[in-house]
């Protein structure tokens, strides 16, 4: 396969990795960041896959196959823990989770609210739990 | 008879680790204790009056074998004109160590006397190392027995002391590590051969005139933290006070000459261009030592602490001794290092004597001792009379010899170091009258009345050799001068043809070959 | 002369000495009890002797200088310092003096400390005193002086501190050591200078005039008037003279024959010895000779000044001893050979009558039970017959009654300092005669005062009733006793008078010592004699004159005293204060010193201490600012730390491949 | 063509950086919007023709820009669920690109695996993990500008390399064990068959472990995600959950 073909697949390839990296490290929502991770699988796959036609064999599909099949696996896996998190919190925000930190230091980002917060516009579509109906209370706005 | 050298120095780490994994009891493994380091005080006797006095320049008694492969380098021991008294000096402490603590040290006996022995053999290796490996290791292996005995066995902050001195030493020796390393490295460069042999490294190196001021500081940082010289000398009082007798007695007696003994080993034949070009701000430190030791000294009430800074003080006459880079000047020196070691040895013994009987170390607690104690009382006057420098004794000789060789090199920093003497006569003499002399008082009397009786055997054991080695040394001195003269008239050859050369500012290599070190046949 | 044996051998004298220090040391306590003091009697009844058979010898030797060879106690490289032993007139005279002095004393001691605790400690001490001083006297190298220098200070600090268990006795001990190491300060200093010039310390280079002489001159004025000034530092100190002679009149705290036998008689002239020895040296510095007179005076007055109203018997007659040292510096001042031999001469005489006034003043503290205080005693000559005699020999000699042997040396001093030119000189001499009246004076004070008159103290008068009378403890005044002082009495009346008259003043026989033909010498010296006659003369007068007055004062109860104390009342209070000397040495050294000290120690836990901790803190305190916080238990915290950190590498790495 | 790299790498870094969400509704987005579309006309510049295949050019044009666009929205979208759809919105473009690249089975595989399953089981966790309006996680990114910043790095770095990618000469593939297949054989068959030819002769070890991993993964996530565990804990076990 001539070069230009090979070039443009890893540009590509190497934007859709940067953003999916910039995502993971941006968002603080659990599932946004699985989702950054995925893309970046992604971004390697399709950089395999245009090494493999630029070598003129199958070695590259084989492994972006595998690069494939290794993510979705992770994902049952993230997915399953997402869950178990979300029970312990009913918040899939990544800052309740900072056990980690140096006994002793301040906290740098104060531990997040329990309560939820109304934003003025309403986004729809909005998927009504299971079987329970909505309740609508008051929420402050906090201003950030 | 080279064995005779090799046994004295590992037969007691042999010993110790015997102490160490036998079950003995108390008083078994304080036998064995004093036997091993007796049987060392023997051979390091022998080994003075076989040692051949000309040959002083040469290492003698070499026992030699490769340790790190072909060539490279060796556990080589070995004794000169510089190392020769200080081997007696460390087994005869050693012995006064174990006999001081005869009756004080009651738990962990095993344990403090396996420590002991080690730190002992550690000592001798230093003294005796010729390869610089060896010196390096014994030169930090000596802290660790020590930072156990004071960390263990020592007074109520021994903790926070022993971590200090270790770290305080430590961080200087590494300096040192690697102006020893940059020694190796500037051999290779110009020999193109790695040797690790002492001798050759020293006198046969030459040192790029710019390299020379950075290596003296190196070896200087290590050396000067141990000696210790003025500004870094913090350790010492807080490790002397809360060491117990046998750490106290070691640490002042022998240690602190491993500073010392680095300078006249590496820095004055290595680095003699930088030494001369330091001597201004070495002498100032050295001088500064002097007078602060002594003024602290004056001004403090434990009686430990009180030597501990006179130490401060003679270490800085060493010093100043050394740097002034004259026969006189550096035989005062080295004659000044045992002088030291037995005067302040005994002085710590001494103070452990009446801490174990009293349990107290301050001056103001203690009055007319002499009546209660006459013998320990002619004792400590004729140690205290020792370490002011009084003719007929070892202190005057290295004090005088050292006076003499500083004057040549400057006379200012003479004048205040001669100052520094009257000072120690004060400071020592008023602690003679206020403990010893005057209406009879006895600290916390009757508590104690009847462990307070006068020296008991292990105690006078432990003090009629330093004192009878004092009078030799006062009385004789040309018996000890004359052993070391010619391994000090090479360093100062070398530093006054250095020196010439200077003024050519062209360092040229010494070109009578250094006496050819018979390391290699053993 | 060197050939004979007694100059060969002169040093048996100080090695018996020391020998006897040794086994009384070991042997005192156990075996030799009572007679401990026999070791150390021989050994000065032999010094004695066979020094004044080395004095015939040399005084018989036309070349009189010997140089003796003993052993080499050290040598380095250029350094080399030997015990080896000059005997020239002066140190034959001076051995001489030391060893029959001291065996006088030494009798005397026998008896006086009889029933003391620490008898062998006691003549173990002097003996050892009496080696370091024969020594000193005899020795002909600079360093081997200054050993011996310092071990007759340490016996002083030993002697003095005799009855360690007295706290004041112990303070004067070590004041008295600190003191002589101030002096011995300067004098090391003096000897380190000569050593670096000459490149030699023995007496045969440095005083030879073409050698050490010519070297010193040629190294510029200063190196020699500093190296003067230097040693006569050391002097000073050893000497008591002005700034440092606080520590004589304390050092009255040992025992008496202690006081007479160091503090009086040998140890103090060893600084007038040293002088008398360096006088070709002094000669030649500029401007040293004036500073010895000048401190020589100024000592002279002010102890004479301090004695006239002191009322402890052994002080008074401290003070006269620094009076009379301050003398012969004043001779020696004059930096001639003349004025080094009268020095000498009154060295010799007041070593026998200083001697004697302190072994009387021992037999009468004997008597009262240690009672010191002069205006306690009175008419104790009824008790003590021969006391009081040989104590009024010494004392008119000491204030230069005609004809005694005071009155011979005193006025050799002031004829010497008299006939010297120059306004100083002339100044210097009249302060010497008013001393020597203030001399006469006190010492017929004291005189008056402890024999004379009736007991003032009813308790003092039963104590010495009881012990005249009491058997117990043998007779008031026994055979042991009475001896030295008789043989001292008769040395103090005529011992001047045979050296002035006989031996021309000694002048002939000391130049031996100076290499300067005697024969010339002596002649200038008798046509000088003529001039001497006046001042003999006015000398006597002035004798006469201050005793008189203190018989006057003293010599019946007169309200003279009183009335004069009122009326000069400042000048009573400075002299009873003794000029505030031990005040002000007080406020100006002791304290300053110790508050540094103090201050040091601050200094040393805060700053260099705390310097040390600061040092070690910084890695510390570096981390809890920077490091730790980098810790925030955030994942995407860590995660954009790798990711950042990876980023940047990649960015370096690539373009640095690439060339960018 | 590497400071065209560089600039296309700063601007999508601050298009990224406006674009996402930090707490007020603003302008903000609509220049990160801008400076995005910017961003991918440079990168449009950098990609060049391939020539003799015009076909594969405009199909890797749009479909990379088409996947680059949607994977931009994925990122800043506050909303996950819109995140998830503009996902799969990127991999089938990427899916398009790795058809026109020949990668038939790879394309389809990465659709059904990727964009069907994948895609749905994200959504049916946010049903379950479901908030009531924007959760404050979703309304303030974390360390914006940091992240920005990596981006920036990230795309100097990787542009920069691909834009200065020029292989010295044709591929000259290193001589490879031949096991079974070689390259030519492998090269007639139709690209699938030929694929499976190789999976199943080289790979067929890893084919099985990969397996047993997809198995593995499903078993664990069923014991994680379970509500009541079903082998009751030993006593002293403290209760997880």
């Amino acid at each position: 396969m001539p070069v230009e073909f090979v070039r443009n697949y890893l540009i590509i390839s190497s934007v859709l990795f940067s953003i999916g990296a910039a995502g993971f490290v941006a968002r603080r929502n659990l599932i946004t960041m699985f989702l950054s991770v995925e893309l970046m699988l992604q971004g390697v796959a399709l950089s395999l896959v245009a090494f493999g036609r630029a070598w003129g064999n199958y070695h590259g599909e084989v492994f972006a196959l595998f690069v494939i099949a290794v993510a979705a696996a992770e994902a049952a896996i993230a997915l399953a823990l997402v869950l178990v998190l979300y029970r312990h919190r009913h918040s899939l925000d990544v800052f309740w989770w900072q056990q980690l930190r140096e006994p002793g230091t301040t906290p740098p980002v104060p531990e997040p609210v329990e309560e939820a917060e109304v934003s003025t516009e309403v986004h729809w579509p909005k998927l009504p739990p299971a079987g329970i109906e909505p309740v609508r209370e008051k929420e402050t706005i906090d201003v950030g | 008879m080279h064995w005779l050298l090799l046994i004295a120095v590992v037969q007691p780490a042999l010993a110790a680790i015997a102490v160490g994994l036998l079950p003995l009891s108390r008083g078994q493994s304080r036998a064995v204790a004093l036997g091993s380091s007796l049987v060392s005080l023997v051979l390091t006797v022998i080994l003075c009056l076989k040692f051949d006095p000309q040959a002083a320049a040469r290492a003698q008694f070499v026992w030699a074998v490769d340790w790190f492969g072909e060539g490279g380098v060796r556990f080589a021991l070995g004794v000169d004109g510089l190392s020769l008294w200080l081997l007696p000096l460390s087994t005869l402490l050693t012995v006064v160590a174990v006999l001081s603590s005869w009756e004080s040290i009651r738990d962990g006996a095993r344990g403090f006397y396996a420590l002991l022995l080690l730190l002992e053999t550690g000592m001798l290796g230093v003294f005796a190392a010729l390869d610089i490996v060896l010196f390096y290791v014994f030169f930090e292996f000596t802290l660790i027995p020590l930072f156990f005995i004071i960390g263990i066995w020592g007074g109520p902050e021994r903790r926070f002391a022993a971590v200090k001195f270790l770290i305080y030493t430590f961080a200087g020796s590494v300096l040192t590590a690697a102006g020893l390393l940059y020694v190796l490295v500037a051999h290779y460069n110009e020999h193109g051969t790695w040797t690790f042999d002492i001798a050759t490294l020293v006198y046969q190196t030459t040192i790029p005139t710019e390299a020379q001021m950075l290596l003296f500081l190196a070896l200087f940082a290590g050396f000067a933290i141990k000696v210790p010289v003025f500004p870094f000398h913090t350790w010492l009082p807080l490790a002397h006070v809360e060491a117990p007798t046998a750490g106290s007695v070691l640490l002042a007696g022998v240690l602190l000459k491993l500073g010392t003994y680095g300078f006249v080993r590496f820095s004055l034949p290595l680095v003699p261009g930088a030494c001369h070009e330091a001597f201004p701000w070495v002498a100032t430190l050295a001088v500064i030592g002097v007078l602060y030791g002594a003024l602290t000294a004056m001004a403090q009430e434990d009686i430990k602490r009180l030597v501990a800074y006179s130490s401060i003080s003679h270490m800085g006459f060493c010093v100043l001794g050394l740097f002034s880079l004259n026969h006189q000047g550096i035989a005062g020196g080295v004659l000044q290092m045992v002088n030291h070691g037995l005067a302040t040895g005994a002085l710590f013994a001494i103070v452990g004597m009446l801490y174990d009987r009293y349990h107290t170390r301050m001056i103001a607690d203690y009055s007319g001792m002499a009546r209660i104690m006459p013998r320990l009382a002619v004792l400590t006057m004729v140690v205290v009379l020792a370490s002011i420098g009084l003719p007929g004794l070892n202190g005057f000789v290295g004090e005088v010899l050292i006076l003499l060789g500083a004057f040549k090199a400057s006379w200012v920093a003479a004048m205040l170091a001669t100052a520094g003497i009257v000072l120690g006569a004060y400071y020592m003499l008023t602690l003679m009258q206020r403990a010893f002399f005057g209406e009879v008082r006895e600290p916390l009397a009757g508590e104690h009345a009847e462990s307070a009786g006068d020296l008991r055997w292990h105690e006078l054991a432990a003090l009629i050799p330093i004192v009878a080695a004092c009078f030799w040394i006062g009385l004789w001195p040309r018996f000890f001068v004359e052993r070391m003269a010619p391994a000090i008239d090479v360093i100062v050859n070398r530093s006054t043809q250095v020196s010439r050369n200077e003024s050519t500012s062209k360092v040229i290599r010494l070109v009578r070959r250094a006496p050819s070190p018979e390391a290699r046949g053993s | 002369m060197s050939d004979s044996i007694f100059v060969q051998y002169i040093w048996l004298v100080p090695a018996v000495s020391l020998l006897a220090a040794v086994i009384t040391a070991i042997a005192g306590n156990r075996w030799l009890k009572q007679q401990a003091w026999l070791p150390c009697m021989l050994a000065a009844a032999f010094g004695a002797v066979w020094s004044a058979l080395a004095l015939v010898v040399v005084a018989q030797a036309d070349e009189p200088v010997a140089f003796v060879p003993v052993l080499e106690w050290l040598t380095v490289s250029d350094l080399r310092v030997a015990y080896e032993l000059l005997v020239d007139p002066l140190s034959a005279l001076m051995l001489f003096m030391v060893t029959f002095v001291g065996s006088l004393i030494v009798a005397f001691a026998s008896w006086y400390m009889a029933h003391e605790e620490g008898y062998a400690r006691f003549f173990s001490e002097v003996a050892l005193f009496l080696f370091s001083m024969t020594s000193l006297v005899l020795v002909a190298n600079l360093l081997m002086l200054y050993v011996f220098w310092e071990l007759v200070g340490l016996c002083s600090y030993l002697l003095i501190g005799f009855y360690y268990t007295r706290p004041c006795a112990a303070a004067a001990a070590k004041k008295a050591f600190v003191v002589n190491r101030i002096g011995d300060f300067g004098f090391a200093l003096g000897i380190f200078l000569i050593w670096v010039t000459c490149g030699t310390l023995s007496y045969r280079q440095v005083l030879a005039v073409d050698q050490g002489l010519q070297q010193l001159t040629a190294a510029g004025p200063a190196v020699l008037t500093t190296v003067c000034l230097l040693l006569f530092c050391g002097a000073v100190g050893k000497s008591a003279q002005f700034p440092l002679h606080v520590w004589l009149p304390d050092a009255m705290e040992g025992p008496t024959p202690v006081s007479a036998l160091i503090h009086a008689a040998t140890m103090v002239t060893a600084g007038v010895y040293m002088v008398a020895r360096f006088t070709p040296l002094f000669a030649q510095a500029a401007g040293v000779g004036t500073v010895v007179l000048v401190i020589g005076c100024v000592t002279a007055f002010i102890a004479a000044f301090t004695a006239l109203t002191q009322t402890d018997f052994k002080r008074i007659l401290a003070y006269s001893t620094i009076s009379q040292l301050g003398y012969m510096f004043m001779a020696l001042g004059i930096g001639t050979v003349a004025g080094a031999v009268a020095a000498i001469f009154h060295v010799f005489t007041h070593a026998f009558f200083k001697a004697l006034l302190f072994l009387g003043s021992g037999s009468v503290m004997h008597a009262t039970g240690g009672e010191l205080n002069v205006w306690r005693m009175g008419g104790l000559r009824k008790y003590l017959p021969v006391t009081h005699w040989t104590f009024l020999c010494a004392a008119l000699a000491l204030a230069g009654f005609p004809l005694l042997s005071g009155f011979w040396s005193k006025d050799a001093i002031l004829a010497t300092v008299w006939q010297a030119s120059g306004a100083a000189t002339q100044l210097a001499g009249a302060v010497g005669l008013i001393t020597a009246a203030l001399t006469a004076f006190y010492i017929g004070r004291a005189y008056f005062l402890v024999f004379w008159g009736e007991p003032r103290d009813r308790a003092i008068e039963e104590q010495v009733e009881h012990y005249v009378r009491d058997e117990a403890h043998g007779p008031p005044e026994p055979l042991i006793m009475k001896a030295p002082l008789i043989v001292l009495a008769v040395g103090s009346v005529l011992v001047g008078a045979v050296i002035a008259l006989a031996f021309g003043g000694l002048v002939p026989f000391l130049a031996g010592a100076y290499g300067v033909e005697p024969l010339a010498h002596a002649t200038a010296e008798h046509d000088a004699h003529g001039h001497a006659w006046g001042m003999m003369l006015l000398s006597a007068v002035v004798a006469l004159a201050g005793l008189g007055l203190a018989y006057v004062f003293y010599g019946q109860p007169s309200p003279w005293p009183d009335r004069l104390a009122e009326q000069l009342a400042p000048l009573y209070r400075i002299s009873v204060n003794k000029f505030w000397l031990d005040e002000l040495g007080l406020i100006l050294v002791v304290r300053p010193m110790l508050a540094i000290a103090a201050a040091c120690r601050v200094l040393d836990n805060v700053l260099v201490d705390g310097l040390v901790h600061a040092v070690a803190a910084v890695p510390a305190w570096f981390a809890r600012l920077a490091l730790r916080p980098m810790h925030n238990g955030l994942v995407p915290f860590y995660a954009l730390a790798m990711l950042l950190g990876l980023a940047v590498i990649l960015t370096l790495v690539l373009f640095q491949i690439q060339g960018g | 063509m590497v400071s065209i790299a560089l600039v296309a790498a700063a601007c999508s870094a601050a298009a990224f950086l406006l674009a996402l969400p930090r707490g007020q509704i603003g302008t903000g987005r609509l220049i990160g919007y801008a400076l995005g579309g910017v961003a991918l006309l440079l990168i449009w510049l950098l990609l060049d023709a391939v020539p003799g295949r015009a076909g594969l050019t405009v199909i890797t044009y749009l479909a990379g820009a088409f996947a680059i666009v949607a994977a931009f929205l994925m990122v800043t979208r506050r909303s996950p669920v819109a995140s998830a759809l503009w996902f799969a919105a990127s991999v089938v473009s990427g899916a398009v690109l790795m058809f026109a690249a020949g990668a038939q089975f790879l394309g389809a595989a990465t659709v059904i695996v990727y964009a069907g399953a994948v895609i749905v089981m994200f959504l049916f966790v946010i049903m379950l993990a479901q908030q009531e309006g924007w959760a404050p996680c979703d309304r303030e990114a974390h360390e914006a500008p940091l992240a920005a910043l990596t981006l920036l790095f990230l795309l100097v770095a990787l542009l920069g390399a691909a834009a200065r990618y020029r292989p010295a000469g044709p591929y000259v593939p290193k001589p490879q064990q031949q096991y079974v297949s070689s390259v030519a054989a492998i090269e007639q068959k139709p690209h699938t068959a030929g694929l499976g030819a190789l999976l199943f002769s080289e790979h067929v070890v890893t084919i099985e472990v990969v397996g047993t991993l997809l198995l593995v993964a499903m078993v664990g996530a069923v014991v994680i995600a379970a509500r009541r565990l079903i082998v009751p804990p030993p006593e002293d076990a403290t209760n997880v959950g």
